[in-house]
C-alpha cells in the first residue's frame, strides 16, 4: 500500500465544511429560540449552545472512539479514547486523504448538533441541571452507537443501508429522541392552557439560513473529501429545500390562504432533512423532487401533532424523525448507481433496497427511544427533570439563567458581587 | 361611569380575559407596565455584576365601565386573576367624567356598551 | 382639570397629533396598548397551531388639561382619529385634583400652560 | 385615596424609585411612554430621508396611595426627578373610589398598606 | 483536446464560494427587513426568502439552460432544461475544471439573488400572491436573457463588454426592474403622509455583514477556479467597500453631522456593487479608489430619490442600479490587462472601452425596465398587485402572513387546526 | 530556487479564512452591542463596523508594509505602502504558495478586529469623531509595531516567542489598550449610580457563535497553507472553546447556582483567546486542556474588574489581555516539538521557553499601553473625547448618530433633505 499523502483540496474543504457544520448548532439555537416564547428564549438558545461544550467534550473524551473505531457490530473500542492516536496523519479508512484530526472534528459537529436538535423537544421546562447532565450522556450512549451502526463498520452498513450524511443516525435518531424526552419530562404546565406564540419570527428565518449555510458543510463534508460525490452532495442540498418550501407555500395557500414566515423556515429545514441521507446517491434532478415529496409527510405530521396532549411543540419529530425516515425510504428509491457508483434504488431496478432502508429507520428509532427513556429516568432519580409551575409562569429565562433576553434597565440595581458584602450604592433599597 | 384600572400577574391575562368575557364586558385595553409591591426582588448576574431587579412584570387592564358594570367586573378579575402569593396586584376604581365612543361619538353609557353585531 | 385618555388606531398617531398641535395641545405622552372591542379578531397560524388573537393594537393618549381645553381637545381627537369603522377607539375624561410641573413646581393649570420659548 | 401619576425622565428612574422607597411608598407600577411637551424635537436621517422625532421617551409611575401619603409621595417624586430642564414632566393626582388588593380581596387603604414581612 | 480533469481545489473554492452567495439571499432579507417598519419584517424578509424556493426551482428548471446554454446572440437553447444533461463531469467551456452541477448551483445563486434585490422596490404593499407569479417568472423571462448577452454567449460580451461578477447583469438590472416596479405596483397608500424609519437597525448591519461576506462568493467565485484572479477579484472586494464607507462617512459627517449605521451598511453594499464588475479587472488600489469614487453617485442619488413621490425607500434604483453602472462604467476606465489578462480601460489607453461598457449598461437597463413593465402587466390581469389601504394599515405581516414579528402572547387564544371543528380550550372567547 | 508556483489549495483555503477573519470583525459589533444598553446598541455596533473602513484604509495603505515588510527589529519599511509591489505573484516569504494580495487581506482582518476589541473599553461615551481619528491612527502607531516585532521579523520573533496566531499581538495588545482607553476617555457619567444591563443577550450569543466560526479561518489560516499545521490550529480552536464552556459554567453554577448565557458566549470568546497563540503548537488534548486551565484567569478576573472603579464593562481587559497572556503562558508550557516541528515548551523539557512567551507579553502590554496613552492625549488635544452628560444620559445612538436601534415610528414626522427647505408635509408641527 502506497504512503497515503495529505491532499490540500480535499483538506481545505473538510475544513470549511467542518467549519460550517460547527455554526449549525448555534444556528438552530436561533431556530429554536424565535419559536420560544419571549421569557424562554435564552433558556432555548442555551440548550443548543451548551452542546457546544458538555457534549463535544464527552464526544472529544470519549464518544469518538466507540463511534468510529473498529469495535464489533454494535459499539466501537477504546482505542481512541482521550483523542490518543487521533493525530495529523492521513489514511485512515474513512477519510484516507486528510488528518485524522479533523476527521474528528467534523464528525464531533455531526454528534454535537444531533444531540442539540432533541432539545426542542423539551422547551420551557426542563430542569438546567438535568439538561447537563443529559446531554453530557446522550450524546455517548445513544448517538455513538447508531453512529457505529451506521458509519463506523457496525450491523447496519454491513447490511447494506445507505445513510449518506445521516437520515437515520441524526435526524430519525433525534427526532424520536426529542417525543421520547419531550413524554419523559412531561408537559409545560400550561401547557394546553395557553397559546404558544413565536417570540422572535426573524430569529427563526435565521436560524433556518445559517442551518441551510452550514448544510453545505453537512452533506458536501461526508464525502471526505473535496471530488465529484461532494459536489453532488452539495448540489442536493442547494436542490431540495427550494423544492420543498415551494410544495410547503403550496400547501399553506391551500389551507390557510397564506404562506407563512415559520412555515418557509421549517419547509427549508425539512427539505436539509430529507435530502440528508440521500444526498451522494440521487441524481440532481431526483433529489429536487425529494424536496418537493418530502414536504407531504412533515407537513401532515405537524398538523396532526398539534392535536396531541404531548408537549413536543417545536416538532422535531414532524420535521426530524418523520423528516429523516421520508429521506431514508426515498433514498431506496430514488438511488442510482451511475451517480453514486455504489448501489441502485427502486426506480433503478433495486427494490430491496427499499426494505434495507426502512430496516436502518426501525433500528435507529427502537435504540434512540429506548437508550434515551434509560436515560432520562436515571437522571430523574438523581435530579428533578422538570421546573417547579412558578419558575415556569416566571419564565426559564430569569428562573434558570437569572437573565432576560431584552432587558431596558429600569429598576436594576447594582449590587457587589460577593455574598454578604455591602451594597456599593447607596439605591440599593432593602427588601420590603 | 367608572374606569377600572387593575395591575395582574402576566399568566393570568387570559383567564381573565375568558372572565370578563363571561362577565360581559366587551371592551378594555391593556398594556405591559413593571412593578413594585411585596414580592420577592430577583437578582440577575453579569459577569462580575450581580443587579437587582426590584421590578416584576405586569399586566394593566383599563376598563371603562357604566355604573351596573362595576360590581360584576371587579369580581371577574378578583377571581381570575388571584393565585393567593404575594404579587396578585391590586384594582383601582376611578370616577369617570364622560365616555366617548371616537367612531360614533356617542356618550357616556352608549359609548361602552358593545353594538351588537351578531 | 381633566386628565383625558384616548384610545385610538395606530395609524392615526400623526393626524392626532397634527390636530392637538393646530388645537394648541402641546403637552401629551402617548404609550402602545392592545385593546379589545368589537373589532374582528384574527387568527395567526404557527405550523399545524392555530392561534386567535383577540387583541388588537392600539395607541393610548393620556393629556391634562385646564378645563376650558377640555372641548377643543375632544374634537380634535375626535375628528382625527375616526375612520367610521369598528374600533376606532373611545375617550375618556377623568377628573384631576392637582396638577405640577416637576421642573417648576407650578401647580394646577400653570402646570399645564406650555411655557413660551419661541 | 389618590392614584397618582407621575411622568418622568427615564434617567431619574432609579432615583425616583430610592425616593419613594425612603418615604415608605412600597407599591407603584410603571411604564415607558412617550412624551410631548417643550422639550427640543431631535430629528433622524435615513439616507436622504430626515425624520423630526417630535417625541421624547418618559418613564410612567402609577401610584395608588391612601391620603395621608399624598404629600410625602409627590414632594419625593418632585425632588428626585427634577434636573431643571425642559422635559422634567407631570405629576397628576386623581381621585379614587376604592382599591381592592387581589390576593386578599382587602379594600381602600387596607390595599395599599404594606403587608409587613420583614 | 485532452480529457477535463476535476480540479479539488477549484472545486472546493467553488462549493465555498456558492455556499457564500446563498447565504446573500437571507442576508439581503435581513437588511431590507431591518429597514422595514416593525409591521412589514416578515414580509420584506419573506420576499427575499421565497426566491430561494419559487425562483430557485424555475432557474434549475429553465432559466439555467436559457442563460448558459450556446443557443443563439439573444437567447439560449433547451438543452438543459429540467437540469438533463447537468452532471458532474468537468469540461464545460465557462467552468472547465469542476463538475457542471455546481456551476449551474453557482449560477444560481446569482440569478436568485439578483429576484430577491428587485422586492426593494415594493415593500409593504405588493400582494404576496402576486409577488410570487412575479419573481418566478421575472428570473425565467428578465434575468436569464441578460445573463446570457453577457455572460451565456450573447450579443453584449461579444461585443467585448466586461462584467466580471454582474455590475449590469446582477445590479443595473435588478435596480432599474425595482424601480420600474415600485411604478407600477404604486406607492404605499399612506406614503408621504407618514415617516418609515427603520424598525430594526441591528438587522440592517447584520445584513449588510452578512452580504459582504457572501460577497467574497459572489465575486471570487466568478473565476470558477481557485487561482490568481480569484484572488484578485477576492482582494478588490476586500478593499472597494472599506473606501465607500470612509467616503460615505465623510459626506455623512459634512451633511449632517453625523456617521449613521444606516449609511455604514448603504456604504458597505454600494462599494460591493461597484467593484463587482470590475473586480476581475482592475488592480487592488483602484479597486479602493474606486470604492470611494463609488460612493458619490449614489449617495447623491439617495438624497435626490427621497424627494421624488416615487416609493422606492429602500433605494434598490440609488444603491444598485447607479452603483451597478457606476462600477461597470469605471471598470472601462481601470481596467489593467497586465492584470487581468484580457483588457485594458482607459487610464491604460483603451478609451473605447468606456463606450462599450455604457452600451452594457444601456442595453441591460432597456430591456429590465420593459420586461419588468410587460411583466408586472399581465401578472396584474389576472392578480391584484397591491395589497388593499387597511391591509397596509394594520401591517403586511399580519394580513399577508398570519404572524407577528415579535409577538408576546398576550390574548393569543389556541383553536383547533381543522376548519370548522369545536375549539378546544373554554378560553375560546367568541366573536363579540 | 525554484520559482514559485501558486497553489490552488492554499489559495482556496486562505481566501475561505480571509472571509472568515472578515465577518469577526462585524461579529464582535453584536457581541458588544448586545451587552450594552438599548440606547446604545448602534454606536457601539458601529465601533466595530467602522473599523472595516477607516482602520482598514489606514492598513492597506501604509500598516501593511510597515507591519510586514523587512525593515530593522523595531518596524518595517514603507516599500509596500500603496499596495506598491502587492501583486498576484506567490513566493513571498511568509506565504509562498499564495497570492500576496491574499496574504495582505489576510493581514487586515487582524489589525481590522484587533483595532474593533479595543472599543470594548470605551462604550457609551467616546466621542465619534474622536473615535474615528483613534482606529485610523491606532492601526498605524500601534498594531503595525506590535505585527512586526513578533511575526514581521522584529525582535520579538527573533528571540523565539511563539504567537501562532496573535495571542500577544491581538489580545494583550487589544485588552490593554481598552483598558488604556477606559481610563484616559473616562468612566460613563452614570457609572457606578446606574446597573448597565446587556440589552440583547441574544445577539451577544450570536456574536460569539459567528466569532467562533469566523476564528476557524483565525487560527487556521495562520498557517498560510492547506496543511498539517493548518489542520493541528483548526483542531484546536474546535477544542479549547468547548473546555472553557464546561469550566466556566461550573463555576458559574458553584458561584450563582445558575449557568448564564452571558458566561456561555464569554467562555466562548476565552477559550479562542487563550488558543490563539498556541493553536499551532499544541497537539489537540492539551488544546483541549489549555481551553479548561484557561477559564480559570479571565473568570476571576472578571469577578475582580467588576468592583474596580474603572469603566471597562466590557471586560476586554479580563477577557483578551489575562486570555492572552494566560495563552501565551500555556503556550510555552504545552508545545510540542513533534507536533509543530518548531519547538518544545516546558511540559516537553524546553522550561525557558515560558520566559520568552512571558517576555513577549509584556514587552507587547508595554508598548500598547505607552503608544495607547500618547494616541488618546494627543487627540484629546484636538478633539474632546468623551460626548457630555446630558448626550449620554439621552443614549449614544440618538446623540452620535441619530438614530434608534428600534423604532415603532410614532410621531415620527418626514420633513425635507436639505436644510432651509419648506417641510414637504403639513403634518410637521413646529417648536412649541
Ligand atoms: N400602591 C400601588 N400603586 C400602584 N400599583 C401597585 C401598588 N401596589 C402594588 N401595585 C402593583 O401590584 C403588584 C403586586 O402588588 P403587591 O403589593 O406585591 O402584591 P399583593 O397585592 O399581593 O400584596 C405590584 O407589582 C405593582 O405592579
Ligand atoms: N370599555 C372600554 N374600556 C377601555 N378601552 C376600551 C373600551 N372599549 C373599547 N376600548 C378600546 O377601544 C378599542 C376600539 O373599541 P371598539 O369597541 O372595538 O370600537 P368602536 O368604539 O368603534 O365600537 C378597543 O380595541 C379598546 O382598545
Ligand atoms: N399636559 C400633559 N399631559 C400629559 N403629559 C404631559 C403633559 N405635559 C407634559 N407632559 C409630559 O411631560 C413631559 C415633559 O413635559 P414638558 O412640558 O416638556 O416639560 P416641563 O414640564 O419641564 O415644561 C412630556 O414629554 C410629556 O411626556
Amino acid at each position: 500500500m502506497p504512503k497515503a499523502v495529505l491532499n490540500g483540496s480535499d483538506l481545505a474543504w473538510m475544513m470549511t465544511a467542518t467549519a460550517l457544520v460547527l455554526l449549525m448548532t448555534p444556528a438552530l439555537g436561533f431556530f429554536y429560540g424565535g419559536m420560544a416564547g419571549h421569557k424562554n428564549v435564552l433558556n432555548t438558545m442555551l440548550m443548543s449552545m451548551t452542546t457546544l461544550g458538555f457534549s463535544l467534550v464527552a464526544w472529544a473524551l470519549v464518544g469518538y472512539s466507540l463511534a468510529f473505531s473498529a469495535g464489533n457490530a454494535l459499539l466501537g473500542d477504546l482505542r481512541w479514547v482521550m483523542l490518543n492516536g487521533v493525530n495529523l496523519a492521513p489514511g485512515q479508512a474513512l477519510s484516507p486523504t486528510i488528518a485524522p484530526v479533523i476527521y474528528m472534528a467534523f464528525q464531533a459537529t455531526f454528534a454535537v448538533i444531533t444531540t442539540a436538535l432533541v432539545s426542542g423537544g423539551i422547551v420551557g421546562r426542563m430542569s438546567f441541571r438535568a439538561y447537563l447532565a443529559f446531554i453530557t450522556l446522550w450524546i455517548v450512549c445513544v448517538y455513538a452507537p447508531i453512529a457505529h451502526w451506521v458509519w463506523g463498520g457496525g450491523w447496519l452498513g454491513s447490511l447494506g443501508a445507505l445513510d449518506f450524511a445521516g437520515g437515520t443516525v441524526v435526524h430519525v435518531n433525534a427526532g424520536v429522541a426529542a417525543l421520547v424526552a419531550a413524554l419523559v419530562v412531561g408537559n409545560r404546565k400550561d401547557y394546553g392552557r395557553q397559546a404558544f406564540v413565536p417570540g422572535n419570527v426573524p430569529f427563526v428565518l435565521l436560524g433556518a439560513a445559517l442551518l441551510w449555510f452550514g448544510w453545505f458543510g453537512f452533506n458536501g463534508g461526508s464525502a471526505a473529501a473535496s471530488n465529484g460525490l461532494a459536489a453532488l452532495a452539495f448540489t442536493n442540498t442547494f436542490l431540495a429545500p427550494a423544492g420543498t418550501m415551494v410544495v410547503w407555500a403550496l400547501l399553506d395557500l391551500r389551507r390557510v390562504g397564506k404562506v407563512t414566515a415559520i412555515g418557509a423556515a421549517s419547509a427549508i429545514v425539512v427539505g436539509l432533512v430529507v435530502i440528508t441521507p440521500a444526498s451522494g446517491f440521487v441524481p440532481p434532478i431526483w433529489g429536487l423532487v425529494m424536496g418537493g415529496l418530502g414536504a407531504l409527510p412533515s407537513y401532515f405530521a405537524m398538523q396532526w401533532r398539534a392535536r396531541l396532549p404531548v408537549d413536543e411543540s417545536l416538532d422535531v419529530f414532524a420535521g426530524h424523525a418523520v423528516g429523516g425516515a421520508t429521506g431514508a425510504i426515498l433514498t431506496g428509491v430514488f438511488a442510482v448507481k451511475a451517480w453514486n457508483t455504489v448501489q441502485n434504488g427502486l426506480i433503478a431496478g433495486n427494490a430491496a433496497q427499499v426494505l434495507t432502508q426502512a430496516l436502518a429507520v426501525a433500528g435507529a428509532a427502537a435504540y434512540s427511544a429506548l437508550g434515551t427513556f434509560v436515560l432520562l429516568k436515571v437522571i430523574g432519580l438523581v435530579l428533578p427533570l422538570q421546573a417547579g409551575r412558578a419558575e415556569q409562569a416566571s419564565g426559564m429565562d430569569i428562573t434558570q439563567h437569572g437573565e432576560e433576553a431584552y432587558a431596558t434597565g429600569e429598576g436594576a440595581v447594582l449590587v457587589l458581587p460577593e455574598v454578604g458584602a455591602e451594597p456599593r450604592l447607596e439605591t440599593v433599597r432593602a427588601q420590603a | 361611569m367608572k374606569l377600572i384600572i387593575a395591575i395582574i400577574r402576566p399568566e393570568r391575562v387570559n383567564e381573565v380575559l375568558e372572565a370578563l368575557y363571561r362577565a360581559e364586558v366587551r371592551g378594555l385595553s391593556l398594556s405591559r407596565v413593571q412593578g413594585h409591591g411585596g414580592e420577592l426582588e430577583h437578582t440577575e448576574t453579569y459577569r462580575g455584576t450581580t443587579v437587582k431587579i426590584g421590578l416584576t412584570e405586569k399586566v394593566r387592564f383599563e376598563i371603562g365601565v357604566s355604573d351596573h358594570f362595576v360590581e360584576p367586573t371587579i369580581r371577574a378579575i378578583m377571581l381570575a386573576a388571584r393565585t393567593g402569593e404575594v404579587g396578585d396586584g391590586k384594582i383601582f376604581v376611578l370616577p369617570v367624567d364622560k365616555i366617548y365612543r371616537i367612531r360614533t361619538g356617542e356618550q357616556d353609557s352608549a359609548a361602552v356598551t358593545p353594538v351588537m353585531v351578531s
